[in-house]
């Protein structure tokens, strides 16, 4: 069990020698005589291991047996743990077992959860669909309100859309298009495969609401944005809708 | 109960006393007794044999002893130690009298030997519970991780929509083109501000009458919604500067032409 | 390290028992390999550390990468921390570290203060360890006393016990049985590892042996029938039968 262990003619490295005296007298009291090194490093490992807080060297020492020496049998403790699924790690001046960094993954537990889309994420996916390869200007001016950068890069995480070249208009613009998993998810060949607006119209989706901001004189330029301040109040209803 | 019996108890004078100096401990003590079993297994510790070797007719004596004394000491004894009382009478007639063939049921033996047997169960229950309660304990002599560490979860969420949700979004927004909202025509406005701004750098020359419409700004004559609305801010801003004290207004008569000059500065004073 | 990604559960799936061979070899050559088993040593040391519950082996495959052999890393992570400060305890079929138990004398700070257990309740916890399953009447007729609804209730809510399945009598009366917790709390592997039970059962002692009629039993009152509603017939398990 302690083939590491050094033996106790090591602690005596550590004495003053002015201490070596007094030492050598409570040796021969076998009473007082700190337990073996490997003793000692057994109890550091038991008090980190039970303690609620990480401990420090003189709380280790106060803990131990008189003549202990707890930075000591910490240096051994270190080491033997290197490497292995629980490692030492200091804490200010406290000692504590942590798991391996690369082991983390093994305390977590993944839930994934699945969300509607916002409606201005659908929106700005369509325009991008029905469009394509379209601008984020021409997007704005399609759907009458700017688009917030979270929403183009939600879409883009969800690699739905993709960026497509440069217009070549002043400022080349960089255009927007839908991905091939947009089509998988969709069940789409190609985009193209879109229904046109005659047949939304056919439908019945064009005629389904009454036409939005019917209020004469509402500001219609407020950046929309999905999670943000500043809905248009006919928005804030339906982000996760149906 | 057998005058024999109390004989050969009393013979032994000393073992007299300490059984009656027991049975006033136990007398006094009798609510820290748990039922008559209890009570038994510690009479039965006075016989000083092991429990597999006691005399169950001893002990029911012992017993029968200890009723007999609380009775006589007044204590109220609960039902189950009576019940106990009764049962060991007549467990001690059918050890003592020769069995009765027209009786039935479990022989006297019988019934002591289960007695027994509960005794010593009972006592080898407190054996192990003590050996159990003596064992090393968590939370006394060894422990626990001190600092566990809690499973982290980890929520992930992905996004979905359909393609009646896609169908449906471009279809608001090409409603909503196709019923563009009233809104605000800035090519066709002039601002109260542009006519103040206006008249503000112009008004410095006009030292004379000037008809209102002169101040009106260049390509707003012709149109009719540009006039209107070059028309209205530039009265406006007329009036906004005549009450800054920077302009005089006339009109002859109703709906003849409006006319402004420069405030002269003597006339302010 | 662990991203393994979907497994190979289709293949394994439609596989007849003849290619029990060939699959052996698709498993030494699949992308999909189960850590070494030194890693997985690593990875049952954290998840153990990480916990104060004893885990079970199917709760540590569940959480270690797909193909692992959670109760073979045990083996040698067991074998790892003999003699150490703490050291690997099995506790049913669960597994969990604890200090030493010579170093006790180490934490009197970690010292939890366990409410005082009535000589009662102790007797009533031991006859309900020895002779599990076991009803309330059982338990009476051995202490000769009936016990009291309190100490029942404190032992149910130390959860060092727990309700068994009815007995097959009439009356049908619900039984009391010991719970993992109990055998952690005194460092029981299984309740077959209770003091003194070969000697007891031996001795006949644990002999359901009735009384003969005539005894003087308890008042036979009414069997707690309250206590057992809605318990699931489920498996106890003769604890002492192996």
């Amino acid at each position: 069990m302690s083939e590491t262990g050094p033996q106790d003619d090591q602690s005596e490295a550590t004495l003053s020698p002015e201490d070596a005296g007094t030492e050598e007298e409570a040796r021969g009291e076998s009473l007082f005589e700190a337990p073996p090194i490997a003793e000692q490093e057994r109890m550091v490992e038991a008090i980190l291991f039970a303690s609620a807080e990480p401990v420090t060297v003189n709380e280790l020492n106060a803990r131990m047996p008189h003549g202990s020496d707890a930075a000591e049998a910490l240096v051994y403790l270190k080491k033997r743990y290197e490497g292995r699924g629980v490692a030492l790690a200091k804490v200010g001046d406290a000692w504590v077992f942590r798991t391996a960094p690369d082991l983390g993954f093994l305390m977590q537990r993944e839930t994934v959860e699945t969300r509607k889309l916002s409606r201005a994420a659908i929106e700005t996916l369509a325009i991008i669909a029905y469009h394509q390869p379209v601008t984020r200007a021409e997007i704005e001016e399609i759907r009458g309100v700017s688009v917030s950068r979270g929403t183009i890069d939600q879409l883009l995480e969800m690699e739905w859309i993709r960026f497509g070249r440069r217009k070549m208009t002043p400022g080349r613009p960089i255009t927007f298009v839908v991905t091939q998993d947009f089509l998988a998810h969709f069940g789409l060949e190609s985009a193209r495969d879109l229904p046109g607006l005659k047949e939304l119209r056919a439908a019945g989706l064009l005629d389904n609401r009454p036409p939005p901001s019917s209020m004469p004189g509402l500001p219609d330029g407020e950046d929309d944005e999905d999670d943000g301040a500043g809905i248009a109040a006919e928005d804030q209803g339906d982000m996760f809708e149906a | 109960m057998s005058d024999n019996l109390f004989h050969e108890i009393e013979q032994d004078e000393r073992s007299r006393v300490a059984e009656r100096v027991a049975a006033e401990a136990l007398i006094v003590d009798v609510d820290g007794y748990e039922g008559p079993l209890d009570l038994l297994l510690t009479l039965s510790r006075t016989q000083k044999v092991d429990l597999r070797k006691i005399s169950i007719l001893q002990l029911a004596e012992q017993y029968l002893k200890f009723v007999e004394k609380a009775r006589e000491l007044r204590i109220e004894l609960a039902a189950d130690y009576l019940v106990m009382a009764a049962w060991l009478a007549f467990l001690k007639s059918r050890l003592l009298l020769p069995p009765d063939p027209s009786e039935d049921g479990p022989s006297g033996e019988e019934l002591a030997a289960h007695l027994a047997f509960q005794l010593e169960r009972l006592q080898a229950m407190r054996d192990v519970a003590a050996r159990l309660m003596a064992r090393s304990r968590l939370g006394r002599d060894f422990f626990a991780r001190g600092i566990p560490e809690t499973m982290e979860r980890v929520r992930k969420v992905t996004y979905t929509a359909t393609l009646l949700d896609l169908m449906q979004g471009y279809a608001r927004i090409r409603t909503k083109d196709e019923f563009r909202p009233y809104a605000l025509d800035r090519e066709s406005i002039f601002s109260l501000e542009e006519a103040l701004e206006r008249m503000r750098s112009l008004i410095g020359f006009a030292g004379d009458w000037m008809d209102i419409s002169s101040y009106m700004p260049k390509g707003f004559g012709t149109d009719p919604a540009k006039r209107r609305s070059a028309t209205a801010s530039t009265f406006a801003a007329a009036l906004e500067l005549a009450k800054e004290g920077k302009l005089e207004i006339k009109q002859s008569e109703v709906f003849a032409p409006i006319q402004v000059r420069r405030r002269k500065e003597e006339d302010g004073r």
